[in-house]
């Protein structure tokens, strides 16, 4: 079922939508054109690429000698689309594209074991939490876009309340991804036992979070 | 032609007899061509060269001096250049206390393979004292 | 007296209640006093840190400005808001972020520091002398001390303890007269920050841990963090499903322990929360 | 009265094409104390340098600047045509006007007035010269190894071979070093006993060598050629001359301590030899462990000792003894497993270094070279190797690479397969590097005939999971993580220099780098040498290599030493500092700089007054100075000089290049 479902979306050049349908995961590549990565092609924006994460980041990615280590023990390489060492081979090739349309720098937990046993002392998680600030700065459609959605929907209730108000990010976050039907029993488990709230809770002085929210979209605006 | 660009500063330069001489010779055997203005005095290292040789460069007129040695650990008697390092970095403190603009001052490390360097760093140090105009004591003068 | 300002963080307020019940009955119970910063906002988290550098500072940063002014370090419980809200101590003492505060208009100098609610009860008030307050020893409770990530890492920042094999919390456990085992988990990461987005990845992780903490004898695993405690304790019938064994592990904060340990009883320390059972294997151990 | 020649050199065209000879020439003329000028088409040729001989002759010249190339050139040249005309060498200068002036500067207008300028430096230089003498010392016929590994070994017996005597020196109770300690040897599977200790024999035996061991080097005073050294020899509590090496003393011994030379994994006595085939076969007492000298009671030995030689009164002795040159073989250390928080710190008793793994595949090992794990004793199934553990690792290690890891590890794996009939072994690494004579050979057999599986990528973790050990790792040529149940883990771990390198480099007033390596004079053309005189490297000291390139340095120091060795006389460079001794105030800055330490404290008398009184002034060593010049600059006296290069000679220079 899920297969067929599966290749309904890359037949029909859907995948876009697949981070929305529950279960059906793509791997790499998968429907995407098989094409040779032309190095010739990067190398004027390879420079400006590595340099912008080097400033984002403090981390010099051409320094990775691709030992692996950060892959071997990361939680969620397994779930990735490239593996960590992989992404810093991405971003010393100067394949953009690839990088920051790859769900690895979403499923990246921020765990930071990576920078922590790097045995070149680079930052790997610094320069994920870089990649995935430049795909947003572009408007690029992240391929984990359920783990996106979550960001924004954290964010916009911090704004909203100067506090998380979780029932309502639950709400909103399942009326937006689609992903209805998870954890209800879970949700009903929760209710009982008494640990959601149901009212949200704004904080006094939540003009000086808005504040705090603009004054930085501004200074972005300036560059 | 203004008269401060065709004036020729006149530049001293202290070379160090195992990388930075070297690396002079390589720019001649190589027919780099720079600037006329420095003339290099050979010392066995740069940590031969008092602070008192650089200060009488100046009085007596010098538009610009130069010290050269080998890279920081490259040093033919090892451990010469760190010395230089420091004492020429508290010199340049102390050029401006005599009143000699410290850009007139440079320290580089030129390896004997690096003809190159010691071409740009002739030409660009030139350039910067031409900039500068004539020392101020040759200005006194005239 | 100890006085800290509290950052009770958000979780405290709604879904981990149970955990700011059983700090504040322990710190009470220890003589140690929270003073709540004044309408505190959230840190942030990890959604501001992952999207957004300036925000990640300056939304800890009002609240340590809060705390600067009472002149007061701060205390934080959970370890995600004490990572956060470090890292920003860290970045204005040490980095750059006092010249994005000042554009702000935040007033925070770094003076007041800021520390987790473990460390403040293990070193500050000090494992040995809570050793000489015990009225229940934890006699026979064999607990796996889970620090996750964001207690520990980076190290060079947090300062907090071995980065590979921390024992902060072990040492705090042995003073109750539990038994800390030696396990391989502790800080693995558990994927706090997607636990509803791929809450399919979550559950593979947290069955992982689970399977290491009952491999290595735990009955019970201890946290720092209300999201720790949160993913291992909701998520463990779903990671038990997947990984076809019962695991059956009550998770605690640290502070249930230390509150059992100095005769807090489980309405006190607020323990029928849990999704797993918390308060029937201390019965039949005779701990509550 | 000074007379200076002049000779402006054309070199071709390829000064005077670009430099107006001529207005050079007029220039000289008028020069200070110039009285002869004259140019020449090529001055280095026979005929240029005969003409300067006949100038100095017939214009009874005592003084001669030479404007053509760079003195790295001809100095020497013209200084022997100098010395030809019966003048001091010493008393010639060199405007160097080629390089440093016709070929940079292209146009005649800018060239030439520089080309003035060049020889008036020279003229006004040279005019303070003063004639110099190259010393001569004499040389003890006498060589010092530090170190009885195999470099050292190998450095003494080259040299013994020459004809000179030597002293083998070690600081255990045996030679033999790090290759004692190995089983077999790559590419070629020696086993590392069979081909050693018969070098340690011959060592021991050859008429040319002394071997001190359990000695070590206290203090180094002298320089190339007069070497004083002194030596502790440390109490052994083992008359060495009765002793016969019987063995009922270790056979008999109560206490027990951990065994170095097992790296930990068995035991031996207090009184002990450190491995059977040990040169000299003769024990010592190692007083931490020993019975009586923890609890004044016990002498089992000395009760039981059929010659008589154990001596509890024995004490550490030092002997000061004369060397012409010295070989610095002192080898390396092997990192700590403990470092490593995510291999378990060292805590988990399967998880062993290589240098551990060679003990336990040795046949004389702790085990008899059946591989057997410590923790059970099981012979393990599934043996996981971890290369470049701490090597190429800035954050908790080394960056450099260890060079010795990648095949040694192919060669662990070649026995792993040969000792245990259908044991799986895996090797993490990160690039293999096998870049020598039959090494890559070698390492294509560990995979195609041993089966040993290579996954390209490192370790993350280890956990112990029911007797086992989960190796947590990345293939990174797949892009996957990979998981290993392994029985044994075996961490490749880095090279390091001797702990304390440092002090050993500034007892012998070496100089070691970053690592601390002890670093050779130059790094391509000068592999063996340090920078001071008369002192030689062999081996690991200097820097990670394996078995082949430590034989061939130790080979290559020895030949340095036998050629020094073979002179009577040395020659000494007269550039060097002076001292002016009635202006040193004894402050002793210039002590501290000097890296040579050719600076030495000398007590003087002098008159003050009426009366006599005694004060140190410096003193320079004229035999170990190299005429640096950095003590010059850091004496506040100005009593520090530097022959060939004095204060008043380059403030004269300076002043010569400002008019």
């Amino acid at each position: 079922m899920l297969d067929l479902l599966k290749n309904i979306l890359v037949r029909y050049r859907l995948i876009f939508l697949a981070p929305y349908v529950k279960g059906v995961t793509l791997r790499r590549g998968e429907g995407e054109a098989m094409a040779v990565l032309n190095l010739s092609e990067l190398e004027t924006s390879r420079r400006p690429f590595i340099s912008s994460l080097l400033e984002e980041s403090g981390t010099d990615v051409t320094e990775c000698y691709q030992c692996g280590k950060c892959s071997a023990g990361c939680p969620l390489s397994h779930a990735m689309d490239y593996q960590p060492h992989q992404v810093m081979r991405l971003c010393q090739l100067g394949a953009r594209e690839k990088v920051l349309n790859s769900s690895s720098i979403w499923l990246c937990a921020a765990c930071m074991t990576c920078s922590a046993r790097c045995p070149r002392d680079l930052d790997i998680a610094s320069v994920m939490e870089a990649l995935r600030r430049t795909a947003l700065r572009e408007g690029r459609r992240p391929k984990e876009a359920r783990v996106s959605l979550f960001h924004e929907l954290f964010l916009s209730s911090l704004r909203n309340y100067g506090r998380i108000f979780e029932v309502g990010l639950m709400g909103g976050y399942k009326l937006r991804s689609g992903d209805l039907f998870s954890d209800l029993e879970l949700g009903r488990q929760m209710f009982m036992k008494g640990r959601l709230k149901l009212f949200p809770h704004r904080i006094r002085e939540v003009g000086e979070v808005r504040q705090i929210f603009e004054r930085i979209r501004d200074m972005e605006g300036n560059g | 032609m203004s008269v401060k660009e065709s004036w020729e500063p006149k530049i001293i330069g202290f070379c160090c007899n195992w990388c930075s001489y070297a690396g002079a010779d390589l720019a001649g055997t190589s027919r780099m061509n720079y600037p006329a203005s420095i003339r290099v005095i050979r010392v066995p290292c740069s940590g031969r060269v008092n602070p008192q040789f650089i200060a009488r460069a100046f009085q007596l007129g010098a538009d610009g001096v130069l010290v050269a040695g080998c890279h920081p650990g490259d040093c033919h008697y090892s451990t010469g250049n760190y010395f230089t390092r420091r004492r020429m970095l508290l010199l340049t403190r102390f050029l401006e206390y005599l009143g000699v603009d410290p850009d007139r001052f440079e320290v580089r490390w030129i390896s004997g393979s690096e003809g190159q360097k010691f071409a740009d760093t002739v030409r660009e140090f030139t350039e910067r004292v031409r900039a500068l105009g004539p020392s101020p004591k040759k200005r006194d003068a005239s | 007296m100890m006085r800290y300002a509290y950052f009770p963080g958000c979780s405290l307020h709604s879904t981990a209640a149970d955990y700011d019940r059983s700090a504040r009955a322990v710190c009470g119970r220890l003589g140690i006093e929270l003073a709540e910063i004044p309408d505190w906002n959230c840190c942030g988290a990890s959604s501001a840190h992952m999207t957004d550098e300036r925000l990640a500072l300056a939304l800890p940063a009002r609240n340590l400005a809060a705390a600067e002014k009472e002149g007061l370090d701060v205390v934080a419980p959970c370890a995600a808001c004490f990572n956060r809200l470090k890292i920003t101590w860290h970045e204005v003492r040490h980095g750059e972020a006092a010249k994005l505060l000042a554009d702000l208009g935040i007033e925070y100098t770094g003076r007041s520091g800021v520390k987790s609610l473990l460390e403040v009860i293990a070193r500050d008030y000090g494992a040995e002398k809570l050793a000489g307050q015990v009225v229940r020893s934890l006699e026979g409770l064999k607990v796996a001390c889970y620090y996750g990530c964001l207690l520990v890492r980076p190290q060079e920042i947090m300062d907090f303890d071995d980065v590979e094999n921390p024992t902060v919390m072990d040492g705090l456990m042995e003073a109750l007269g539990a038994e800390p085992v030696p396990w391989s988990h502790k800080t693995e990461c558990c994927g706090a920050s997607l636990a509803l987005s791929r809450s399919d990845l979550v559950a593979s992780l947290v069955g992982r841990i689970l399977a290491a903490a009952k491999e290595a004898g735990a009955d019970a695993l201890v946290t720092a963090c209300p999201l720790c405690q949160a993913n291992l304790d909701m998520r463990q019938r779903e990671a038990a499903r997947a990984a076809g064994e019962d695991f059956n592990l009550p998770v605690y904060y640290f502070t249930d322990l230390v509150g059992l340990a100095l005769g807090l009883g489980p309405a006190e320390l607020d323990l029928g929360k849990k999704m797993v059972d918390a308060v029937g294997p201390l019965r039949a151990r005779e701990l509550a | 009265m000074k007379r200076i020649g002049v000779f402006v050199c054309h070199c071709g065209s390829n000064i005077a094409g670009t430099v107006d000879i001529e207005r050079v020439v007029e220039a000289a003329r008028a020069m200070p104390n110039v009285v002869y000028v004259e140019d020449n088409k090529y001055t280095c040729s026979e005929p240029g340098q005969e003409a300067i001989k006949q100038a100095i002759k017939e214009h009874n010249l005592n003084r001669v600047v030479v404007a053509a190339c760079s003195p790295r050139m001809h100095e020497t040249t013209f200084r022997r045509a100098v010395a030809g005309a019966g003048l001091n060498p010493y008393l010639l200068e060199i405007a160097n006007i080629r390089e440093h002036c016709s070929w940079v500067h292209p146009d005649k207008e800018g060239g030439t007035p520089k080309a003035i300028d060049l020889v008036r430096r020279a003229v006004i230089k040279v005019a303070g010269n003063v004639p110099l003498d190259r010393g001569r010392i004499p040389v003890t016929k006498r060589a010092l190894v530090i170190g009885g590994g195999i470099a050292g070994i190998q450095a003494a017996l080259d040299i013994a071979d020459a004809g000179h005597e030597v002293v083998l020196l070690e600081r255990e109770p045996s030679i033999g070093g790090r290759m004692a300690q190995l089983d077999k040897t790559f590419p070629t599977l020696d086993c590392s006993a069979c081909i050693l200790t018969p070098k340690m024999v011959e060592a021991a035996n050859h008429p040319n060598i002394t071997l001190m061991t359990y000695c070590e080097v206290e203090k180094v005073d002298g320089f190339i050629g007069n070497f004083s050294v002194t030596l502790r020899k440390k109490a052994r509590y083992v008359d060495m001359d009765t002793c016969t090496g019987c063995g009922i003393c270790w056979g008999k011994c109560p206490g027990k301590a951990s065994s170095e030379f097992e790296v930990g994994l068995a035991k031996r006595t207090a009184i002990y030899v450190p491995f059977p085939q040990a040169v000299p076969n003769k024990p010592v007492i190692d007083r931490e462990n020993c019975f009586f000298f923890k609890t004044g009671r016990c002498k089992i030995c000395q009760r039981f000792c059929p010659t008589g030689a154990i001596d509890f009164e024995q004490e550490d002795e030092l002997v000061t003894e004369e060397f012409g040159a010295i070989v610095v073989a002192t080898g390396f250390d092997i990192m700590d497993k403990d470092v490593y928080g995510e291999y378990g710190y060292g805590q988990y008793p399967d998880v062993i270094t290589s240098l551990e793994f060679e003990r336990l595949v040795n046949a004389s090992g702790p085990t008899e070279g059946k591989v057997k794990r410590p923790s059970d004793g099981k012979i393990p199934q599934r043996v996981v190797f971890i290369q470049c553990v701490g090597s190429r690792d800035e954050n908790k290690g080394v960056p450099y690479c260890s060079r010795i890891c990648c095949m040694y590890t192919a060669k662990h794996a070649i026995l792993v397969h040969e000792k245990i009939p259908g044991a799986q072994t895996y090797i993490f690494y990160i690039d293999v590097r096998a870049g020598g004579k039959n090494y890559e050979e070698f390492y294509k057999r560990a995979q195609s005939e041993h089966e040993a599986q290579y996954i390209r990528g490192r370790v993350a973790k280890i956990y112990p999971k029911g007797d086992s050990l989960v190796v947590v790792g990345e293939d990174t040529l797949l892009g996957e993580k990979v998981e290993i149940e392994a029985d044994l883990v075996v961490l490749a771990t880095a090279v390091l220099a001797r702990q304390d390198a440092g002090e050993v480099a500034r007892t012998l007033g070496i100089s070691y780098d970053g690592y601390g390596f002890f670093t050779e004079a130059h790094a391509k053309l000068a592999p063996v040498e340090t920078n001071t005189a008369g002192i030689f490297l062999a081996g690991m000291c200097q820097g990670p290599k394996d078995i082949p390139d430590t034989v061939a340095q130790a080979s290559g120091a020895a030949a340095k030493v036998a050629a020094l060795l073979s002179k009577e006389v040395l020659e000494t460079e007269p550039l060097v500092a002076q001292c002016d001794e009635v202006k040193c105030s004894g402050c002793f800055w210039c002590k501290p700089i000097c890296p040579y330490k050719a600076i030495e404290e000398k007590e003087i008398e002098e008159r003050v007054g009426r009366r006599t009184v005694k004060r140190k002034v410096a003193s320079v060593n004229t035999g170990v100075c190299k005429g640096c010049g950095a003590c010059t600059v850091a004496c506040r006296t100005g009593a520090m000089n530097l022959l060939g290069y004095t204060n008043d000679q380059l403030l004269s220079e300076v002043e010569a290049l400002c008019l």
